[in-house]
């Protein structure tokens, strides 16, 4: 098994489960009362200081970070929350990069269907978002931003945003900023003292799944979204994952600067084997490295398509991810490629790959070789060429529809 | 090796029946938008005077489940007259495939689509029409 | 070590960690896309086999029940989703039982800052829901309510209700009724197909922390509380806690009903040992042993300090809970211990044990030899005793209010 | 053993002092209410010649922290004139056991509250007011 799709979600470290586990069988009281016996009191010892190693690695003070269940519920506290604690103020606009993860965006369809306003940032071809729109936007006097969300580090494209220089663009405007950190956190330094709201989570730095958390900034009025005690500075009630928050901590103390240096070694020797094997493809995302998540490495192949690509490798035991339509649940293109403006017919073809401190240079090599020949393979038996697409284009520019247009709807798949 | 696709897709998926092309084929098909991620282009070889398909080839952009629909269609319209290959359905290739999943029950469409449009080809260029065989 | 805390969290049993396991270390990617590669599709098996387990216990189908992260999610999701899915409506009345978690308490609070009514249903001593103010309530023609929400096994008191019945009453006036079966999934049977809405949790049954699921009867309409994919029916977004899921799910399997006779005796020894050995205390919650939750005994003991108690106890290496004020985060006696009409002279003494299946008989044993000096020596230090009681209840019944009042609100607190 | 208390606290929670009652006691102070959780008697045997306290018990219904306080202010006192005594304060008391918890500070006013009360029932009792020795 090769397994690269280290940027859906990650194997758990052992050390990690080794943190974890005195938490599941031994401190299992709850940490919410000072004043109980002292399990209860080891086990907030415990949060407290998984808190602390949190908070460090984005640089903001420990008491500012609530723990979650994860990157949905970080991304719709912060919007919600921040949504609903100013529902009553005449401001109602909520703004986002348009290649935010579905949770931010979904999150602010919900909040539209309300009543509130929604506006999406352009982001140009490699995903990063317009500085103008975003200063055309945060500056208008008559419509000022709630809230801005921007993401740190792009799954599908790997894009890194610069976020100090889009929260100095809001905060010239006194708009709050909120990042999604989910892809980045411990892979790039992010100064999160610098932004109003940062979501980060356990899961894709080898710690384990349904733990996550928010930094919300000292003073900014959130509406909680889970009610029930005072747990989390009580702006998140329920019993805490203990086992979960602590194993987070020690995954996000183990991914160190030299975990980034071998990930992003190992994806740079990806890169440029690929570059050697595999013809006609285009990079998705920045073409410069260092503006990219350290880990990702994402393409869209001509000519073939994303999910028949990633079956004939799943076979071959090698794991990686597709943005094709045909590969997802509702049948679309993928919404990240479409913002980045992508053609459908082109992000068929769309392959990323994100790989971890378990892989070797040698699985890398086994990929790529696999990889070639399930190419060379499909475009044998597929229609499409240069020269098919050529009139594809013609076609397009025309505005001839070919009649089998097989475009439908599931219904059962909306809301 | 989990899948959620039948082990007769999967079989057909890894093993491609039919694929390629015909030159000067006697009828040939072409469905499908590369905007919708399938496209399928039908190449059949007819015996004129017994309208007996006697090859059939297929090229095929698309999903797992649109090269196994390719795949079975043509083997199921080999041998058969063009009359008969014609009445093959999407539900029949899908059922021979041991079924496909709901969302994907739309790319055998088009396997059925592409073979009735080059049967339809075929009757032209012979100077017929489909209602003739209908 | 012996933890005799089992109503606040259990300890993970080995063969719960063994299952979750491989989605720790293999089994990692998200089971989402039905077409994705081998992992993704394993892992969305495993998900649909926990999910029919899960179900099974409950005797609903499986694709009415969501995974959540837990007790407080679940509540607040199915208190507000439904509010907020009737957010247009005229009736606007939302009911609880007064002895319902804070995670039901607290979801009703914001919303009635928001504008929702709320009525909490009056309890009898023991704390079962007041059938006759339940059904003048459901029975109202005027404001009917949008939901009644009533726990079936009460965490403090042990007491079980008879949730037929209470759905009966609501159903008969068309009234939907949420369940709240944290502390009773699997230790009594409960048919949630008689309800609209159930809550379950994990980590009281020896599984992980972190992990709940919430019964949604099809067709109920309910306003999401995470967005962001089409996870979980599309009612809660987020990457899924597989392995939390494959644990809660195993755990709920090995509960079986042999379990439930283990602690049942256990529980049934404690409380005859203890009306041997301990003077003066009274049982809360109900006296029938058969409408407690099984694992469940508690009392207030008099003249005595939980925390005192608590902490005695602690050094022995004894570990129970307490709903004493003075044990309490904001220093406030328990709700549930007013709710039942407990004077907060009382409660101060209350002391509540939660066996589970890795007690022993010896333990039990032990810890009321405990208990019975650690009661004694505080009672001989403490002021007071049955005639200082005598003295006070004159006092109060006079209304001479004693000038040492230090009663003093926490601001801090406060929202 | 993990407790928010310092040692100090657990110390003399564990090995409280002073406590009891005296007969016929030079003064005694009672404060508290058994609805906030604590109440404390505080038992003075004072030398009428020399204002000191001599002996000094406790009785302690309460937390942790409550008997704790009870212990160090009753131990504090002791020996001391009641003058002396009456200075003492709950900062002084809440210090000597390594810090409380923010929380129960207002635990370990009793104590304090309670010697004094002790304090002018004595004063009272030998016909002088606490004017004389604040
Ligand atoms: C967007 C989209 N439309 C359509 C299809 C296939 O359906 P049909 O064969 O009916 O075009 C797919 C592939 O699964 C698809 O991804
Ligand atoms: C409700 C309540 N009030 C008050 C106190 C103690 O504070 P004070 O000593 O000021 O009465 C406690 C104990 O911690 C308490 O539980």
């Amino acid at each position: 098994m090769v397994y690269l799709d280290n940027n859906a979600s990650t194997r758990v470290d052992q050390a990690v489960i080794d943190a974890m586990m005195p938490y599941f069988t031994d401190i299992v009281s709850p940490p919410s009362s000072d004043y109980g016996h002292s399990f209860g009191v080891e086990a907030k010892t415990a949060l407290d200081s998984a808190r602390e190693i949190i908070a460090s690695k984005i640089n903001v003070n420990p008491s500012d970070i609530i723990f979650t269940s994860g990157q949905a519920e970080s991304n719709n506290f912060a919007i919600k929350g921040i949504a609903y604690a100013n529902r009553d103020k005449e401001e109602n606009l909520l703004v986002a990069s348009s290649v935010s993860h579905s949770t931010v965006l979904d999150s602010l369809k919900t909040l539209e269907k309300q009543g509130f306003s929604v506006i999406l940032l352009k982001v140009d071809s490699e995903g990063f978002v317009d500085r103008d729109h975003l200063r055309e936007i945060v500056s208008s006097t008559n419509k000022r931003p709630l809230l801005v969300s921007v993401p740190h580090g792009n799954v599908e494209i790997g894009t890194l945003e610069n976020i100090e220089e889009i929260a100095s663009i809001c905060h010239e405007f006194n708009v709050p900023i909120h990042v999604e950190a989910t892809y980045s956190f411990c892979k790039v330094p992010l100064d999160a003292s610098a932004t109003d709201m940062t979501t980060i989570t356990s899961h894709l730095i080898h710690g384990p799944k349904g733990v996550g958390a928010l930094y919300i900034r000292k003073g900014l009025k959130l509406q909680r979204l889970i009610d029930g005690g005072l747990q989390e500075n009580k702006k998140r009630g329920g019993t805490e994952n203990l086992p979960g928050i602590v194993g987070f901590a020690k995954a996000a103390e183990l991914y160190t600067p030299e975990i980034n240096k071998i990930t992003q070694k190992l994806r740079d020797y990806l890169w440029n084997v690929f570059e050697q094997k595999i013809p006609d493809f285009q990079v998705t995302g920045p073409f410069d490295r260092d503006k990219r998540l350290p880990n990702h490495f994402s393409v869209v192949i001509s000519y073939v398509e994303g999910e028949s690509i990633l079956l004939h490798l799943d076979i071959l035991d090698f794991m990686i991810a597709t943005g094709s339509a045909c590969s997802s649940k509702q049948l679309k293109a993928s919404h990240v490629l479409s913002a980045i403006g992508l053609p459908t017919e082109v992000s068929h073809g769309s392959v990323r790959v994100g790989v971890s401190k378990f892989n070797t240079q040698e699985e890398l090599d086994q990929f790529v070789n696999h990889l070639a020949s399930i190419v060379a393979r499909l475009r044998e038996m597929s229609p499409m060429n240069a020269e098919f697409m050529r009139e594809w284009e013609e076609m397009k520019a025309q505005g001839v529809v070919p009649k089998d247009n097989h475009h439908h709807e599931f219904e059962d798949l909306e809301e | 090796m989990a899948h959620i696709y039948s082990k007769e897709v999967m079989d057909l998926f890894m093993n491609p029946k039919n694929m390629g092309e015909i030159e000067n084929p006697s009828g040939l098909g072409k469905v499908g938008n590369p905007v919708c991620g399938d496209v399928m282009w039908i190449y059949l070889q007819v015996n004129e005077e017994t309208d007996i398909i006697e090859d059939i080839k297929v090229k095929t952009f698309g999903c797992v489940a649109a090269i196994a629909t390719s795949s079975k269609t043509t083997e199921m319209a080999k041998g058969k007259t063009v009359t008969e290959a014609y009445k093959i359905t999407k539900k029949q290739v899908a059922d021979d495939l041991g079924g496909l999943p709901k969302q994907k029950m739309h790319c055998s469409n088009l396997a059925v689509d592409a073979l009735q449009r080059a049967i339809i080809n075929y009757l032209e260029k012979t100077g017929r029409s489909v209602e003739e065989i209908d």
